[in-house]
């Protein structure tokens, strides 16, 4: 944090060295954070560099005197809204990697010169602006910051503020809306799911997933003694996402080769005994 | 008493106005009120007749200003009548002849359903043709002009169900339109030049102006000159017009409204006087027609048709007359009047011939008619002696003057149009004897023509059949139609002679035309005796040929001059060839260059933005991605155009 | 150090996102980008508001916040519905706006 | 405040084609008739606008003047001036016309369909282009105008496209294609012309600063706003492109018979002598006044353009089949006419420009009205398939002619004035063109005698016996007509009276005096 002195001039051109040095280090990792968000191949670790970009700059909001916005994005954007993020991916499904392999011809030469120009004329413009001094938030927090905020939120900014409000419950009753499904039918009770089950095609439990040992995971399906996969062996979340592993042909001609190379071994070790 | 002069042409008008609108209610006393308003409007004009007779020769003009018309800045057309010797002999000639034959009608359209309608029209033309003489203006008289066009329009083609009719009628307007053409020029001429159009204004300023703008006037009134009274090269349209009822042929296509071109050129006098050369043109144009008519009437076996002819070169003469400068006006005029009466009288006579010989109009099937319409043929012959220049009768005086004015031109001119206009009376005696042989003398050929010749297809209108088909049964016409024709017989005796003894009608019209005694280098008397012999060697030749033997019921083929006469000279063969012809191809052409060249650029820019489009729509390929980038791209621009405004 | 410094961080960061957003098939991260994108105008509003010496541009910032929650809830469940409809959340899936 | 006659002017024919519109289905015939009654109010209206019209004192009167957007200037600004007032009058006075002679040209037909309201959209729809054309008369607001002068297409459109003749198979796949493409075809022409006056209109903002017609012009005439040559003349051209579409000048014409010939004969009217007149009035009122150096630079080219459209429209109308496209290409000639009158730049020419707005307006309703009677009586619009009506319907026929005669302009009747007035404005500056024109007098008896001919005179046809007269509905809408005819070809001093002071006003902007003829400038 600034020095009182510092926050308290009237009009500034340097801020203090501790803060030059956070701004530089923690400002080279947020652009490292943002860049990765959009590099990585997984929603999960794009989600977790934002998080933590999103971090830093609720340190830089901090450092310039807005400290009820420097919590208020951690425990908003940083807390609630990525982790809302995160459970969408959950959701979709994490391990899902993306191709970044362009399909629109010409898309990604358009986006890279479009984001050339358009961050050199920013940088351009702001550059090109005399902002030689500042004044700093010393007068501005003199009654601390949440009350300054809070006197101008319910004073100058009471109409725009109830709007949001306004905004806020809108966007929750269509949240609600665009997900819900409709239920077009009475709820099964207890009684007939069972009743069902017992009727149904398989009374007992399903089969476990999994082809011998090394493979008993939840994506594989399990192997009729014909060789071929069970649908029914994978769970139906997975079996709708297509997350199945398709293990017929892969999973055999591992085995095969499983099966020759520990053939080979076998008769190697056993010239070997000879 | 000038209030008159609009209760003059109000009259016809208020007939028109009520025949027309009238409806089927008025057809038992329709013909009657037209009558009745055609005749008071003749008595009304010869009330102003005698009061214009007690006033002095130079105060005899009167003018009416009735209301202003077109008022618009530097523009001032009014309502405005004149009165003055020249329009008075119109007025008498119009309302008297026309209420003659008004009374014609009545029975000569007896049996016409649509009387009522014919007589509205009559009263409409007698309304437009007063006004046409009596307007103190060019734009007023140019209404009257067109007015007489649109009755001529709507008689010639009276009987519509007919299509040759209703072609004539369409030919007739047109032709005259291109005449109204060059009378709306001239109107433009004089305005630009004189700042107006009223009689005085462009007759007394005709001295100051330049040459070229009275040379540009005085043609343009030639062309609707000749548009109106049939000269060459716009007579075309007045055979055809003979498809109207006989009445109409005997007032508007002879009497009266053909004759309006004469009456424009004599009215615009100081104009041709002018300028010689112009006046020169108007002789040529006269002569020309003069002989066109007089060889076309030769050839035509129709005897409205060859009347027709000669109607032309009558008037072919007038405009001869008027061309010669001052000492031709009234000659003109004088000649106009008692043409007026004979040929009125002619036409009349040739409408009671078809009206005894059911509409036949061809005149080889007719023969030795003067036994059974006895009327018509002593008033015919009279119209005939009258025409010839007979001596003693109306036409001798009027012609005669008209040739020895050609010869009092001087010089070659002299010679050549002297030499002219004895030709025509020459060729006039031929024809009209011709005419009459064929008509009311030899043997009665209608006998064997049971059937209307191929050339003329019978479809003759339902009303005007009397009786059987098969056999014609020559009948004298009744009172009513007989009556007005002995008055118009004893015009064309006498009007001559009242008119020419002693320079009466040239002193009654000097004020107006001014007269000039020209140095003829024959005698008086040695033009007279040529023209007596010419007359003499016209009918001789024709009894000669048509007098002594049989007459073939079918033309013979003829020789080259006369199958070409008989297509008026080719001369519709050539406007068919060039005008017709030519304008429809241009039309279809342009039709069709329409649709394809100037619709097609533009549908040609609209296919190309069609393409241009297609090609567009290709960047909304639906990928939200792509639409963001074009979003970026534009905020991108834009930044860049803020910062280039900022900066510059 | 001049605070200006936070400005040029913040056009970078909003640079980066807006990249993001077009070259992103996922429409999860897409939605990321525009996170950051609105973090970064977010960072320049609290920069402004020390240079100006005045609270307005973090009230501006924190309305943003809210609407970025409002967004981020429509926005998800809109994903999450594409999601069960489509078994994608590429946003390339979803080109039905073309002819 | 003095009573808003201007605005209620407009307002009334609105507020009618809302009423008009939401009248119940099954009461049609309530309908119509609200439609007549409120066209004669505007009618009244309109009578009220010529009493109080002074025609010696101010330029514009009966002004009203509100803001309306601020930020841009643009005001809610009336005014009429002699010509406006005059062309007010006229669209006055056809609406109740073209309403009655419309009066089954929309009725459904199947009688079942309930809930089709296809009547009271046609009715309503008239009463909005009146509302619209009305006001588009009195705006003296360029931004006002071209609001209205763009709004207008929209009613116009379903008026074409949606209602065709009736006889001519309105089932019929064919003619409902033909009739869409000249609706699309009206439309796509007119958006063009409307889209390139915008792009002058805001361009015209960008010089002078304001929208109001009076402030640009009293700016100009003061020499306190100044416009480069360039600049002016590409304004000019900007506006006058757009309507030259509308009125519409060769080779921009092409829209017009397609439209004419597809639309009922009561719409038809109402493109030819209502909705096209705001062209040329604007012509007139906006090119003339705010462009005066541009205007006279292009006036020899705008000349030819005139006297091609008159040659060519009258050539082209001989070489027509169809009855309502004759009568369209006829138009095309007149509009030439009138084109040519305006940049005569003569008083003579202008005032007969005007004149002839209204006389073309009331002869073309009178002969494409009875062509329309015809048309429906028979079911098609081809010429050949008529023949012999005098003798079956005599006074249709009767109308018919003098509806033609008055086309071509027959003296005697209202457009010979007109017409003779353009004709001489034009020599006295351009003889040769003035020359050419009056070719077109020829033609015009042509193509009109020959339509005569071909469809009244001559044997009777089969499919024409018994074809029934005028009835009295049909006869009451042509008889004012002509009578309007008649009366204003004899005595056109009530209108002269107050075009006359209007033409001054404009040739005084355009700073032109009538030349002064030879003799008198010789003494």
């Amino acid at each position: 944090m600034s020095a009182p002195t510092e926050l308290f001039a009237a009009a500034a051109s340097h801020t203090s060295t501790g803060e030059a040095f956070q701004f530089w280090v923690l400002g080279t990792v947020a652009v490292i954070g943002a860049l990765c968000t959009i590099l990585m191949k997984k929603a999960v670790h794009s989600a977790l560099c934002l998080a933590g970009t999103m971090i830093i700059l609720a340190v830089f909001y901090l450092a310039n005197g807005a400290y009820f916005l420097g919590v208020v994005q951690i425990v908003v954007y940083t807390g609630a809204i990525m982790m809302l993020f995160l459970f969408v991916v959950m959701l979709v499904g994490v391990t899902a990697a993306d191709s970044l392999k362009e399909t629109i011809k010409g898309q990604r030469w358009w986006a890279a010169a479009c984001g050339l120009g358009f961050g050199v004329l920013l940088i351009a413009g702001i550059g090109n602006a005399s902002l030689k001094s500042f004044n700093g938030l010393g007068q501005a927090n003199a009654n601390g910051n949440v009350e300054g905020l809070a006197t101008l939120i319910f004073t100058k900014y009471v109409f725009a503020f109830e709007i949001t409000g306004a905004l806020l419950i809108t966007s929750a009753v269509g949240a609600m809306v665009l997900t819900h499904r409709e239920r077009t039918e009475r709820a099964k009770t207890q009684r007939e799911m069972s009743e069902e089950r017992v009727r149904g095609k398989h009374l007992p439990p399903l089969p476990a997933p999994g082809v011998y040992a090394r493979h008993n995971a939840v994506d594989i399906a399990g192997l009729l003694p014909d060789g071929t996969p069970s649908e029914l062996t994978v769970n139906q979340t997975l079996r709708a996402r297509g997350q199945i592993r398709d293990v017929s042909s892969e999973a055999l001609a591992d085995l095969k080769a499983l099966e020759q190379r520990s053939e080979e071994r076998l008769g190697r070790d056993e010239e070997a005994v000879k | 008493m000038d209030n008159l002069i609009a209760l003059l042409i109000a009259a016809p008008l208020l007939g028109a106005a009520v025949l027309l609108c009238g409806g089927r209610r008025l057809d038992g006393i329709g013909h009657w009120l037209g009558t009745l308003l055609a005749g008071a409007s003749f008595v009304l004009g010869a009330v102003l007749f005698v009061d214009m007779l007690d006033r002095s020769a130079g105060h005899r003009t009167v003018t009416k200003h009735l209301f202003s018309w077109v008022p618009v800045e530097g523009f001032q057309a009014d309502v405005g009548f004149q009165l003055d010797q020249l329009s008075m002999t119109f007025v008498l000639l119009i309302t008297g002849v026309g209420t003659l034959i008004h009374i014609y009608s009545i029975g000569y359209m007896e049996h016409d359903e649509n009387r009522r309608r014919f007589f509205g029209y009559l009263n409409l033309f007698l309304a437009a043709m007063l006004l046409l003489v009596l307007a103190d203006n060019y734009l007023l008289l140019y209404v009257g002009w067109e007015g007489v066009g649109l009755a001529s329009y709507l008689l010639i083609g009276f009987w519509q169900h007919k299509p040759s009719a209703a072609t004539a009628a369409k030919k007739a307007f047109l032709v005259n339109r291109v005449g109204d053409m060059g009378l709306s020029i001239a109107i433009m001429v004089m305005f630009t030049t004189f700042g107006s159009f009223t009689f005085p204004a462009v007759l007394g300023g005709a001295d100051g102006a330049s040459s070229g703008r009275n040379t540009a006037i005085g043609l343009m009134l030639l062309l609707a000159a000749c548009g109106k009274s049939a000269q060459v090269p716009l007579q075309s349209w007045l055979g055809d017009a003979m498809e109207g009822p006989t009445p109409v042929s005997a007032l508007i296509h002879a009497a009266t409204m053909v004759t309006a071109g004469v009456y424009l050129i004599t009215r615009s006098g100081a104009v041709f006087n002018a300028v010689p050369d112009v006046q020169t043109v108007v002789v040529i144009v006269g002569g020309v027609t003069l002989l066109f008519g007089a060889i076309v009437g030769c050839a035509k076996d129709d005897i409205k048709k060859a009347l027709a002819g000669s109607t032309m070169s009558q008037i072919g003469y007038m405009i001869l007359a008027t061309g010669l400068g001052p000492i031709g006006y009234a000659f003109a005029i004088m000649h106009l009047v008692t043409h007026g009466f004979f040929k009125a009288g002619l036409f009349l006579g040739a409408g009671s011939v078809m009206h005894g010989m059911n509409d036949e109009v061809d005149m080889r099937k007719y023969g030795g008619l003067r036994k059974y319409m006895p009327v018509t043929f002593v008033t015919f012959g009279l119209g005939y002696l009258a025409i010839i220049g007979f001596p003693g009768l109306s036409g001798f005086f009027s012609k005669d003057k008209i040739i020895e004015a050609a010869f009092a031109k001087g010089g070659t001119e002299g010679w050549i149009l002297g030499a002219v206009t004895l030709l025509g009376a020459a060729i006039t005696a031929y024809y009209m004897t011709r005419v009459m042989i064929l008509t009311f003398f030899g043997e009665e050929r209608w006998k064997h023509a049971k059937t209307p010749s191929p050339d003329q297809p019978s479809v003759e209108p339902a009303a005007e059949t009397h009786g059987a088909h098969d056999e014609p049964h020559p009948h004298e016409s009744p009172k009513s139609m007989t009556i007005p024709m002995i008055v118009l017989a004893f015009g064309s005796v006498f009007a001559g002679g009242i008119f020419g003894i002693g320079d009466r009608f040239v002193k009654w019209l000097e004020p107006i035309t001014s007269f000039s005694h020209g140095d003829s280098p024959v005698g008086q008397w040695t033009v007279t005796a040529a023209t007596i012999v010419c007359l003499l060697v016209g009918v001789g030749l024709a009894i000669a040929q048509y007098g002594r033997g049989p007459v073939p019921v079918v033309a013979p083929r003829g020789s080259l001059l006369t199958r070409a006469a008989r297509r008026d000279l080719l001369q519709d063969d050539f406007n068919h060839v060039v005008l017709v012809r030519g304008g429809e191809h241009l039309t279809r052409s342009l039709v069709y260059l329409d649709h394809s060249l100037v619709d097609g650029v533009v549908n040609g820019t609209a296919a190309s933005v069609g393409g241009l489009s297609g090609r567009l729509r290709k960047l909304q390929n639906g990928f939200a991605r792509s639409y963001a980038v074009s979003m970026f791209g534009g905020a991108v621009v834009i930044i860049a155009a803020t910062l280039l405004m900022r900066a510059v | 150090m001049n605070p200006v410094n936070y400005l040029y961080l913040a056009a970078l960061l909003f640079t980066i996102g807006a990249a993001g957003v077009l070259i992103r098939r996922n429409a999860i991260v897409v939605f990321m980008c525009v996170e950051l994108m609105l973090n970064a105008c977010n960072l320049a509003f609290v920069c402004f508001s020390r240079l100006h010496g005045n609270l307005d541009g973090q009230v501006i910032a924190f309305f943003t916040m809210v609407v970025a929650a409002a967004e981020v809830v429509v926005g998800l469940a809109i994903i999450v519905s594409l999601f069960r409809s489509r078994h994608s959340a590429s946003v390339d899936d979803a080109s039905l706006m073309k002819l | 405040m003095s009573f808003p006659l201007l605005t209620a002017t407009a307002a009334l024919p609105a507020l009618g084609a809302i009423a008009t519109a939401a009248v119940p289905a099954a009461r049609r015939t309530a309908a119509k008739w609200l439609a007549l009654l409120v066209s004669v109010a505007t009618l009244a209206l309109a009578a009220i606008q010529l009493v109080r019209f002074e025609p010696g004192g101010d330029r514009y009167q009966l002004t009203e003047s509100h803001a309306w957007i601020k930020d841009f200037g643009v005001r809610y600004e009336l005014g009429v001036d002699g010509i406006g007032v005059a062309l007010i009058g006229l669209t006055a006075l056809l609406i109740p016309f073209i309403i009655a002679a419309g009066w089954h040209d929309a009725d459904p037909l199947e009688t079942n369909s309930s809930r089709w309201r296809p009547t009271q959209g046609f009715f309503a729809l008239i009463l909005a282009v009146e509302a619209m054309v009305v006001l588009s008369f009195e705006a003296t607001d360029v931004f006002l105008f071209y609001i209205l002068f763009e709004a207008m297409l929209i009613p116009m459109y379903f008026l074409i496209g949606g209602f065709g003749d009736r006889a001519h198979a309105q089932g019929d796949e064919a003619a409902a294609t033909q009739r869409s493409y000249a609706a699309v075809k009206f439309l796509l022409y007119n958006l063009v012309g409307g889209l390139i006056m915008l792009a002058a209109v805001i361009g015209l903002y960008v010089v002078a600063g304001s929208f109001s017609l009076s402030e640009i012009a009293a700016a100009r005439a003061s020499g306190s706003l100044h416009m480069a040559t360039n600049t002016e003349r590409l304004l000019f051209l900007g506006f006058f492109f757009a309507f030259a579409v509308k009125a519409p000048l060769w080779p921009l014409h092409t829209w017009l018979p397609n439209a004419m010939g597809e639309a009922t004969a009561p719409v038809a009217v109402l493109i030819t002598a209502v909705v096209d007149k705001v062209g040329t009035f604007a012509m007139l009122r906006f090119c003339l006044q705010l462009f005066p150096e541009a205007s006279k630079w292009a006036t020899p080219v705008i000349v030819v353009l005139a006297v091609i459209s008159i040659i060519y429209g009258a050539l082209l109308a001989v070489g027509q089949r169809d009855i309502k496209r004759l009568v369209a290409y006829a138009s095309i000639s007149h509009f030439g006419f009138i084109i040519m009158g305006i940049f005569a730049m003569t008083s003579q020419g202008q005032s007969g420009a005007t004149l002839y707005m209204i006389n073309h307006g009331i002869s073309t309703a009178a002969l494409m009205l009875v062509a329309g009677f015809l048309i429906s009586r028979r079911g098609s619009r081809l010429i050949s398939d008529y023949g012999g009506v005098q003798k079956v319907a005599p006074v249709l026929a009767g109308t018919f002619l003098i509806g033609g005669l008055a086309t071509l302009s027959l003296p005697g009747l209202a457009p010979f004035v007109s017409e003779f007035l353009v004709l001489v404005g034009t020599f006295s500056r351009y003889p040769v063109a003035g020359v050419i024109a009056t070719l077109g007098i020829v033609l015009a008896a042509l193509y009109v005698l020959v339509l005569y001919q071909r469809t009244m005179t001559g044997p009777v046809k089969a499919e024409v016996q018994g074809m029934p007269d005028l009835k009295v509905r049909e006869l009451l809408v042509v008889a004012p007509l002509i009578a309007l005819l008649i009366f204003l070809g004899v005595y056109p001093k009530p209108l002269t009276d107050i075009v006359n002071p209007a033409v001054r006003q404009t040739m005084s902007d355009v700073q032109k005096k009538d030349p002064n003829p030879v003799v008198e400038a010789a003494k």
